[in-house]
Order: C-alpha cells, then sequence, then structure tokens
C-alpha cells in the first residue's frame, strides 16, 4: 500500500493524475455553468429557471448533455471536414490546459511553474486560432463574418489582457502565481486589487472580451450573425464549443481571483481555515463568474469599431500610465 | 431631388430592352475587391418577421440593400372581396397583429363613412380606450425588441410583462388575447364589464409609478445603448416625408404630423393632448418619441375613463349591412403609422374591393435609402427605428 | 432645414389646391366635396397633375395609390395629403388590356412599392419605374395578376340565398 | 452501424438507453427561432416570464437550425416560405420534431380562400403535435409541448416500425402500402415528383445593376414591341443552331 502512495509521487504519474482530476472538474463545471446561466437569467427575468427536471431542476445539465450526445453530426456539404472537426478541439485544448496553473491551495496545484503567468498568457492566445478555423471550416458567410470579427477582437484583447498582467509581475517580483498569492498576504487591504485597482478593472473588462461574453460576444452575435461561427455545429461539437467557453469563462475568473483578490487567502486573518483554504478561492471564483452572468443579462452588445475603439483607445493607455505609477510608487516605498 | 431630375434620369429606362440594361460585372472599387453577398434570410432573430435581406457587403458596411418581401402573402385584398362587410373584420385584426384594435377601428371608419349610421357617444370612447390600450401594447414591446436586437435581453422579458397585463384587461372586455373582433361597423361589440374601468385605472397608476423605473433609467442612460444608437440610421425631413414615412419613425425627425390632431376622427378632437416630435431623426430620437407617447397614452386613457358617458354601446345599421354605391375611407393612427383603408361598394352584400394602406409597408421604404453605408450590426437598432410588422407590410 | 408645409386654414389651402390644379391641365371634374378636393385627370396627365401638386402647392405625402379592376377599365386613385388635414383624391381610368400609365415614383418616391405591389396585384404597368417587380408572388413562372376578378378564386362563396 | 442497430428487436440493452436518452430528449426540447405570424408573438410570450418555458428546459431559442431539436411552426406557412421551411427542416439534425401551432398551421386556418397560403404544413414536413387556436394560448402551446414529451418518452430505437401510409378496405384489411414519403431534397425541388409535374423553370430571369445573384428576379413588365423584338431575335438564333449542327 506504502509503495503505491509513493509511487503516486513520482512525478509523470502525479502530474497526470491530477490533471485528469482538473479536466473532470473543468468539465463538470461547463455544464454546471449553463445551469447556472439559465437559472441566473431566470432570476433577472422574473422567471424561474428550469425547475422541473430532477429535484428543483438539478438534473438538467444532465439532460442536456446527454441529448447532445445522441444529437447527429451534421457537417455542411462542402465544408473542410479535417478543420470543421478540428475546430472544437483547437478551442477546448487551450482553455483546459490553462488550469494546469491555477493554484486552488498553498500545495494544490497541479505543475507550479515558475514561469506560471507566461505559461497562461501563451496558450490563451491559441483560443484565437480555434474561432477561425470554425469560421472557416463551415463555408457559410455568417460564420465567415464571425471568425473575422472573433478573431479580431481576441487579437486585439490579448494586449490589454498581458499589459495589466504587468503590474502585479512587478509587485510580487515572481511569475509564478503561486508565489503572487502569497505575496498577497491574507488581510483584504493587502491585496493587490487596491493597490491596482485600474489594473484589475481592465484585466477583467479584457476577460470579457477574450471569452466573447456579451458587451462583446460579436463574434457570436445572437441576433445580427445568428451564432456567428457556431452557426454550422450541432450536437457534440457544438457542445465542445460551449465547453470551451464555459472552461475559458472559468479559468479567466479564476486566474483574476488568484491575480488581484488574493487566491486562496482569507480575507480576515482569523478566517483561515487552515488546510480548506481552497474554499475561499471557490467563493470568489463562483462570484466573479456570477458577475460574469449579470453582465451578460442587462447590458447591449457593443459595435465592432466601438470594440476596437474601447480596446486600443481606452484599455491599453490605462495600463501603460498606471504601470509608471506602480513602477515611481515601488522606488518611493 | 425633386421631380424633373428624376423623371428624366428614369425617362430613357424602358426604351432599350431590360437584359441588356441591367446586367453588368460585380461591383469592383479600385482594389478590385468583390462584395461579400449574403441574404438576411426570411428566418432572422431581428427581422421583424418574414423579411429578406439581401445584403452587398464591403466587410462590415452595407453597400447594398434589397429588401424582398412576400413571405407571408396571405391575399387579404383578395378573401376580403369575397365576405360579407361584417365578417372581413376579423381579417383585419390578423393584419398588423400589433395594432389589432386600430386595423378594426379603421376598416369599421371606412364602412361607416359609406352608410349613414350614428355611433353612440360612449361606444366613441370605449374605442378610443382601447385603441390607446392596444397603444402601449404595441409601444412597449417594440421598444423592448429594439433592446433585445441590441443585445440586452431583459428588457423584452419587462415589455412582455407589461404586454401580458394589458392583455388580460382585453381578454376580460373583448373575451381575446389578440384576435378581439370587438369594434363592430356602428359601434362596439358589448359594453364595459362594470369592474373593468376600476381595474384598467389600478392597471394604469401601477405603470406609471414603474414606467420610469423599467423602460427609461433601465436603458436611457446606457452607455453602449447611445453609442449603438445615436446618429444611427439618421435621416432628414426630406428624406423621410419623400419615402412616405409616417408614425413616431416621421415624428423623430421633426414632422409634426399626427393623425389625431391633423385628421381627427372619432372623439381626439374632445380629448387634450399633443403631437409628440423629436429632431435628431436617429433610432434614440424614435426610442424617445415612443417614450413620451406611451406616457400620452396613459394620460389621454385616464381622459376617456373620466369622460366615459353612460348609454347603449351599438348603433342601428339595420338588419344587413348592405351600402350603396360609392367609395369608404378611413384612415386611423396606429402604433407604427398612418394606417388607411380605402373600400370600394358596387351595392351588394361583398366588398368589390378593400384597399388597406399599411404604414410598416410604406416605412419599410426606408431600408433602401438610410441602411446603405451603416456597419452590418446596425441594421437591427435600423429595423427597430422602422418597427415593421411582416403581417402589415406582406399583407 | 425644415420642411415648409402649407399654411392657412382648411377652407382657403382646399381652394388654393382646387384652382391650382384646376385650371393648370384640362381635367374631366374638379370640385370640393366635405374637405377633399376630388379631381379626375385624363390618364396621360396624371404625372403632370401630381408634378403641379408637389412642386407648386407643396403637398408633401402621398398616403396611397389605389386600383379598383373594374372588369373593362382600371379605376386609379392617388391620394394626396398635406399634413394639416386637407386632401386631395385623383382619380384616372385606364382602358385597353395592356394598361400602361405614367410613373409617378419621379415624383413621389414613396410610390415606388405602391406601384410594383399595383403591377404584381393588376398588371398595370408604370411606364419609366426604375424596377418594376413584383413585390409578394413568387417570382419563377407565376404569370397570373391575383386581385384581377378574371382570377377566380376555388372558394368563391354567393350569397345571395342569405336573406 | 451503430450498436443499436445490430439488434432487431428490442432488448434489455436498447430499452435502457432508450429511457435514458428519451428522459434527456424529453427535458431539453430546444425550439427554432421560426416565428412566422401572430402565433410567433404569443409563442415569445410564452417564452417570457408569465408563462415559463424555461421550466420545462425548453427555454433556449437556439437561432441556427443545426442546434435546434423542435421546430414550432407558428403562423401561415405562404407558398414562397414553404420552400424555406423545408430546407430548414432538413438542415436540423436527425431527432426532430416539429409542432404545428395555429390554424394557419395545422389547415390554412382563416385564410382557407387564400391563393398563395399552404393549407397547413403537414403537407411538406412531417408534423408531431398539432395545437389548435388562432393564436393559441400560451397555455395551450405549453400543453403542445407536454404532448410532444410524452410522445418522445415513447419512442424506441430499435423495433419500432414506423406507422406507413397503406390504402384500407372496409373491414380494415390493409389493401396495399402507398410508397413512403421522405423529406429530404425537398427544398432543392429533387424530392420525387408525381409524373407530369415539371420543376419550376425560370423565364426571363436577369442579374440587377449592382445586386447579387441572389437578387435574381423576373423581368417584370416587358413594353410589347421589346417582348415581340426579343422572341424574334430568341427563334433567329434557334434556327441559326439548328442549321450549325444540321
Amino acid at each position: 500500500m506504502q509503495t503505491f502512495l509513493n509511487l503516486l509521487e513520482v512525478e509523470p504519474i502525479r502530474l497526470l493524475i491530477s490533471f485528469g482530476a482538473v479536466l473532470f472538474l473543468v468539465l463538470n463545471l461547463a455544464a454546471v455553468l449553463t445551469m447556472a446561466e439559465r437559472k441566473v437569467s431566470g432570476y433577472i427575468h422574473l422567471r424561474y429557471g428550469p425547475n422541473r427536471v430532477g429535484p428543483r431542476g438539478l438534473l438538467q445539465p444532465a439532460a442536456d448533455v446527454f441529448k447532445l450526445f445522441s444529437k447527429e453530426n451534421v457537417s455542411p456539404g462542402r465544408s473542410d471536414l479535417w478543420v470543421f472537426l478540428g475546430a472544437p478541439i483547437a478551442m477546448f485544448i487551450p482553455a483546459a490546459l490553462v488550469w494546469v496553473v491555477v493554484p486552488f491551495a498553498p500545495d494544490a496545484v497541479v505543475a507550479d511553474l515558475n514561469v506560471a503567468i507566461l505559461f497562461f498568457v501563451a496558450i490563451t492566445s491559441i483560443g484565437a486560432l480555434g474561432v477561425v478555423m470554425a469560421g472557416y471550416g463551415s463555408r457559410s458567410a455568417f460564420s465567415l463574418l464571425g471568425a473575422l470579427r472573433g478573431a479580431a477582437q481576441m487579437i486585439s484583447y490579448e494586449v490589454p489582457l498581458i499589459l495589466s498582467l504587468l503590474g502585479v509581475v512587478m509587485l510580487t517580483g515572481s511569475l509564478s502565481l503561486v508565489d503572487v498569492v502569497q505575496a498577497q498576504g491574507d488581510t483584504i487591504w493587502t491585496w493587490y486589487f487596491l493597490p491596482q485597482l485600474p489594473m484589475f478593472i481592465t484585466f477583467y473588462i479584457a476577460g470579457l472580451a477574450e471569452v466573447k461574453r456579451v458587451p462583446f460576444d460579436l463574434p457570436e452575435g445572437e441576433s445580427e450573425i445568428v451564432g456567428g461561427f457556431m452557426v454550422e455545429y450541432s450536437g457534440m461539437t457544438w457542445a465542445l464549443i460551449q465547453a470551451a467557453e464555459f472552461a475559458s469563462m472559468a479559468v479567466i475568473s479564476a486566474v483574476t481571483v488568484t491575480l488581484f483578490v488574493g487566491g486562496w487567502q482569507p480575507p480576515l486573518p482569523f478566517l483561515d481555515l487552515g488546510p480548506f483554504n481552497w474554499v475561499w478561492f471557490g467563493i470568489k471564483t463562483a462570484l466573479i463568474m456570477f458577475t460574469f452572468q449579470w453582465i451578460r443579462w442587462s447590458v447591449p452588445r457593443l459595435r465592432m469599431d466601438q470594440l476596437m475603439d474601447l480596446g486600443w483607445k481606452v484599455l491599453v493607455p490605462v495600463t501603460l500610465i498606471w504601470l509608471f505609477v506602480t513602477a515611481g510608487a515601488m522606488l518611493v516605498f | 431631388m425633386l421631380g424633373e431630375e428624376r423623371r428624366a434620369e428614369h425617362e430613357g429606362a424602358l426604351t432599350e430592352p431590360p437584359s441588356s440594361r441591367l446586367v453588368s460585372p460585380d461591383i469592383r472599387d479600385e482594389f478590385g475587391l468583390e462584395t461579400i453577398d449574403m441574404s438576411m434570410g426570411p428566418q432572422h432573430p431581428a427581422m421583424h418577421g418574414l423579411l429578406r435581406l439581401i445584403l452587398a457587403l464591403d466587410g462590415e458596411t452595407v453597400v447594398r440593400c434589397d429588401p424582398v418581401m412576400g413571405y407571408l402573402h396571405r391575399c387579404h385584398e383578395k378573401i376580403a372581396e369575397n365576405r360579407m362587410y361584417p365578417a372581413v373584420i376579423p381579417l383585419t385584426d390578423r393584419l398588423d397583429y400589433f395594432a389589432n384594435m386600430h386595423n378594426e377601428h379603421g376598416y369599421c371608419l371606412a364602412v361607416e363613412d359609406l352608410l349613414d349610421v350614428e355611433i353612440p357617444p360612449r361606444a366613441e370612447y370605449i374605442r378610443v380606450l382601447m385603441c390607446e390600450l392596444m397603444r402601449l401594447a404595441s409601444h412597449i414591446p417594440s421598444i423592448g425588441f429594439l433592446m433585445l436586437e441590441l443585445g440586452a435581453f431583459t428588457p423584452i422579458l419587462y415589455a412582455f410583462r407589461e404586454r401580458e397585463r394589458i392583455q388580460s384587461i382585453f381578454e376580460a372586455v373583448t373575451g381575446a388575447r389578440m384576435m378581439f373582433h370587438y369594434i363592430r361597423i356602428g359601434g362596439v361589440k358589448a359594453d364595459l364589464p362594470p369592474d373593468i374601468p376600476q381595474k384598467i385605472w389600478e392597471y394604469i397608476e401601477s405603470l406609471e409609478a414603474h414606467f420610469q423605473r423599467d423602460f427609461v433609467d433601465l436603458i436611457q442612460g446606457n452607455e453602449i445603448f447611445i453609442s449603438r444608437t445615436r446618429n444611427v440610421g439618421k435621416m432628414t425631413q426630406e428624406q423621410a416625408v419623400e419615402m412616405g414615412v409616417t408614425g413616431p419613425a416621421l415624428r423623430c425627425t421633426g414632422v409634426d404630423f399626427d393623425i389625431r390632431l391633423d385628421y381627427p376622427y372619432s372623439i381626439y378632437p374632445e380629448l387634450q393632448f399633443e403631437v409628440v416630435t423629436d429632431t435628431a431623426g436617429d433610432v434614440e430620437a424614435s426610442y424617445r418619441v415612443r417614450i413620451a407617447e406611451c406616457l400620452q397614452s396613459i394620460s389621454l386613457i385616464k381622459q376617456c375613463l373620466e369622460k366615459m358617458p353612460e348609454g347603449e354601446v351599438m348603433g342601428d345599421t339595420g338588419r344587413r349591412i348592405r351600402p350603396d354605391e360609392g367609395e369608404g375611407f378611413g384612415r386611423v393612427e396606429s402604433p407604427r403609422g398612418e394606417y388607411a383603408v380605402h373600400v370600394v361598394s358596387d351595392g351588394s352584400d361583398t366588398p368589390y374591393r378593400v384597399h388597406y394602406r399599411d404604414p410598416s409597408f410604406c416605412n419599410m421604404q426606408l431600408l433602401q435609402e438610410i441602411v446603405p453605408g451603416h456597419y452590418l450590426p446596425d441594421i437591427m437598432p435600423i429595423m427597430g427605428l422602422v418597427d415593421p410588422v411582416s403581417g402589415g407590410w406582406d399583407k | 432645414m425644415a420642411l415648409t408645409l402649407p399654411e392657412g386654414d382648411l377652407q382657403t389651402r382646399l381652394e388654393r389646391y382646387l384652382e391650382g390644379l384646376g385650371n393648370r391641365h384640362g381635367l374631366e371634374e374638379s370640385e370640393i366635396v366635405d374637405g377633399v378636393v376630388r379631381i379626375v385627370a385624363k390618364k396621360v396627365d396624371v404625372p403632370a397633375v401630381l408634378a403641379t401638386a408637389r412642386e407648386t402647392l407643396g403637398i408633401p405625402h402621398l398616403s396611397f395609390i389605389t386600383v379598383v379592376d373594374r372588369q373593362g377599365y382600371f379605376e386609379l386613385t392617388y391620394e394626396l395629403i398635406d399634413f394639416r388635414g386637407a386632401t386631395v383624391r385623383v382619380k384616372t381610368s385606364i382602358e385597353g388590356d395592356e394598361p400602361v400609365i405614367g410613373m409617378v415614383t419621379g415624383i413621389y418616391p414613396t410610390a415606388n412599392w405602391h406601384e410594383r405591389e399595383a403591377y404584381d396585384m393588376f398588371g398595370v404597368a408604370f411606364a419609366g419605374h426604375p424596377d418594376l417587380r413584383r413585390t409578394y408572388m413568387w417570382q419563377d413562372h407565376f404569370d397570373h395578376h391575383p386581385l384581377l376578378k378574371s382570377f377566380e378564386i376555388s372558394t368563391k362563396r354567393t350569397f345571395e340565398g342569405l336573406r | 452501424m451503430g450498436v443499436m442497430q445490430q439488434f432487431n428487436e428490442p432488448n434489455l440493452i436498447t430499452t435502457s438507453t432508450d429511457k435514458l436518452f428519451n428522459w434527456a430528449r424529453k427535458n431539453s426540447l430546444w425550439p427554432l427561432q421560426f416565428g412566422l405570424a401572430c402565433c410567433a408573438i404569443e409563442m415569445i410570450s410564452t417564452g417570457m416570464a408569465h408563462n415559463d418555458l424555461d421550466r420545462f428546459g425548453a427555454g433556449f431559442f437556439a437561432a441556427s437550425p443545426r442546434q435546434a431539436d423542435v421546430m414550432i411552426v407558428s403562423g401561415t406557412v405562404s407558398t414562397k416560405m414553404a420552400e424555406r421551411m423545408t430546407r430548414l427542416y432538413e438542415q436540423m439534425p436527425e431527432p426532430k420534431w416539429v409542432i404545428a401551432m395555429g390554424a394557419c398551421a395545422i389547415s390554412g386556418g382563416p385564410f382557407l380562400d387564400g391563393y398563395s397560403v399552404l393549407m397547413g404544413a403537414d403537407r411538406v414536413i412531417p408534423v408531431d403535435v398539432y395545437v389548435p387556436g388562432c393564436p393559441p394560448r400560451p397555455e395551450a402551446l405549453i400543453f403542445g409541448i407536454m404532448t410532444l414529451q410524452k410522445k418522445i418518452e415513447r419512442d424506441q430505437q430499435v423495433g419500432y416500425e414506423r406507422p406507413r401510409p397503406a390504402l384500407v378496405n372496409e373491414d380494415g384489411t390493409i389493401n396495399e402500402y402507398l410508397p413512403e414519403r421522405e423529406y429530404t431534397g425537398i427544398s432543392e425541388g429533387k424530392a420525387p415528383r408525381l409524373e407530369g409535374m415539371r420543376p419550376l423553370q425560370r423565364t426571363y430571369v436577369f442579374e440587377r445593376a449592382g445586386m447579387p445573384p441572389g437578387a435574381q428576379t423576373d423581368v417584370g413588365w416587358v413594353p410589347p414591341e421589346v417582348k415581340k423584338r426579343l422572341k424574334e431575335e430568341a427563334k433567329a438564333r434557334k434556327a441559326a443552331e439548328k442549321e450549325e449542327n444540321a
């Protein structure tokens, strides 16, 4: 028994098993988030969400997933099959891979890379490739437009995303997410969202754009181009794209929590739960995801040129200025 | 440009055969770029019904826009020629299915213009009361649909909550939620149930209480709403009048034309209200005009309830309605504009010809004039500005 | 710049329209009946009558064009309103099996779709119309005009028996 | 050959998977956003706050046919729209159902003597549930969806032979089976046609200046003398071709 236990400590097996657990968490998170989305939208719209399926509607995601399993995968006639079927995979892998560096608790991180932030930024930029493949693969005017918009939006919002990270990196002096969380201390006013407030807001907005949520959901413009790059996908391929979308939404909120809102640190010292500190991480991530969905149901959609103006003319200058301010402040204190 | 130049330009249009005149290579601007041809088909979330827009897109900007209609053509005018006069009223409900009461009122005015029947005052007041309630039940969802097309999902839910309450009042009075068949030739089918005026008072008070919060504060101050609707679909007064636009779309450019005041019918002269106009002429102006008209309708409903006289509700039109030879005209201010009905009778039981002038049909010509030059996502707010209903334009 | 609407009270405006349109062209009849200027013109000078109404008299709005198939000739009614309560109704009639009349889209651009609908439903053609296509009926190989009295529908009902 | 197709009569495996998938399909019926006329307004108010369709898991109105399970035909189907409707029906992935909502979708409704109205959606696509009413109340539509859910519960992947149209003589014995009508390729006009029906061929079609090919329409009105001249040219051209190949 003992040999089996320290066999688990051996590096490659530990990595595989923990990454399998995280992948299991991510897939279930995607299903649960669809249910949360419909319940939250219900309460914002003064109506009940799904409550007929299972006890108080909790089995609704299971029903959705099983139905999508048994759906026929339709691919348009003259479409390029490899690119068409490859696109959902190219979208899901980066969204799931980023979970490797997210620190749930002091020692509960799949791979504690010392270049975790660099890894996070590099992997999220692959998502744009999946969108373009989906748009090109399904050979329809709507999906082509959606793909062009998606690529332009995701690439142009990487810049403010990365710039707003630099403030935190300057404060902690290291690229590893675990150090970032430990450097933030366990009281609420030592967390980084207070000294880096504009950076926090920019990271939040750029995260929204990166994940294509409502004020920026032009690639999947519901009422304009009917479904954007997802218009030709049905059954499991569509479910995989939805899972990728919800997984990247969860990972953006998780990274926001680790960078700016103190990861697993309790807000006040006496609230420390010791080994159960990952509960704080869960609560904060759930709050951020709730605000994502709250915004989705209350704000209209931007137009393409306004989206670009906001990205380049507002977010990038704000982050650049605040970098100088943090550099100056670090010199003084 | 006025008549002469435009007519001269088309004068030679028809002499040489059409095939040589119209076949031309694709649009190649100086860079040799082709436009994407796209058809925003009949089934589209933002097309207010079954409209097909054939668009030539240069990237995101629309170069050419050609609306194709006829996907909901239900032959109203041919069927009306085959039915007795009172039997056409249920058909008019299904014409512009967001302004059912106004359609009935227009047709009944046209037939009463033929007959010389005297409508009791109580019936007139009930008709105006029902029409103003219908205007509320049409303006509020059109604001909701405008926001739905801009991407905000919540206002449509609040709008349909109001519409549900108004529909419950309609159901108590007329018996149906949408297809009322309530206004008859010569009066109204039945008197108001005794508790309905009190119920309408309560509803109007509650609507006034939260109208400001739900439909003005939630939407008007929103940054993205302003940036998406200001200076979008901007049109001058000449352009609007030239295209035959009427209703809120015309009043948002500043022309104060309202049939209830300029061509008074029924008892509107006895009610106090003034025309609401705006000057900007873009989508945001049409939203403001619709909000002001909702408040105006609320005050009109109150006045109707206060001045409601007693008496019976149905004038005597004789056993069978068989007007003698002649023509009858009825013109009504429907929530989308001027709705006119032209009835030609030849002395028999069935109308010889019924022609509906539907506001959506005429307001939709703006799409050809205004949409080219805008971005693709701007088509949605412009559809909100015009707010057509497919039952109306596809008669 | 703001649109200039015709001023003066209703009666003076009606007189001005009547004499403005009346003496300019040889019209069959023109009189004022309860607030409406009725004018019956010949087929050829309808565009001229409407051009004078638009340019000299300043009537801004063409409400609708009604075509009535009188089983021998077509009777057209152009209804013009001037946003202030006055109405001008111009009536013409077209004989012959190839009904053609001058186009009005050059003067009132709103007539574009009204004329297309008239062509689609009755086959009345408007010379010079920029794109006289069908509005409602499907376009491949449907060469009937539905609202003609000759276009019989299967469920034609007669009401003579009803008392 | 899928796993299920190998069995030809229902046994333990197929019935249990049937139960699971039918439960899943029943509880997440995503309707296609396909509103035609006045019934569409009642369909929208069914999805709204007062009587909420999302309680049954059916509130997600999928805009594109690929992600939709049930097509609610809400409103009058005109002949011009029938071709579009069949194309949308064919684009929907396989386990799909159709609800005909309102008198117009069931049988043409109040527009019985309309020349351009299709007398009922079931003349071109197979309909599973009919919801009568003009327009039917939102509660009636929800009852229609619940009847569809009951129908889906009884679905069987294997051993379920679809009811085939057949001619029956008086005592109920089946005379002969009519040819099976499959609903594919209708919108492109490739579906099997009754003999003697030739597909619509286009005449006088022309490209309009500056408009994309999609805006192909008939030429509209052509002056009689121009029509005569075009006919003569066509006749001359045909005669010239006959000489060349003769």
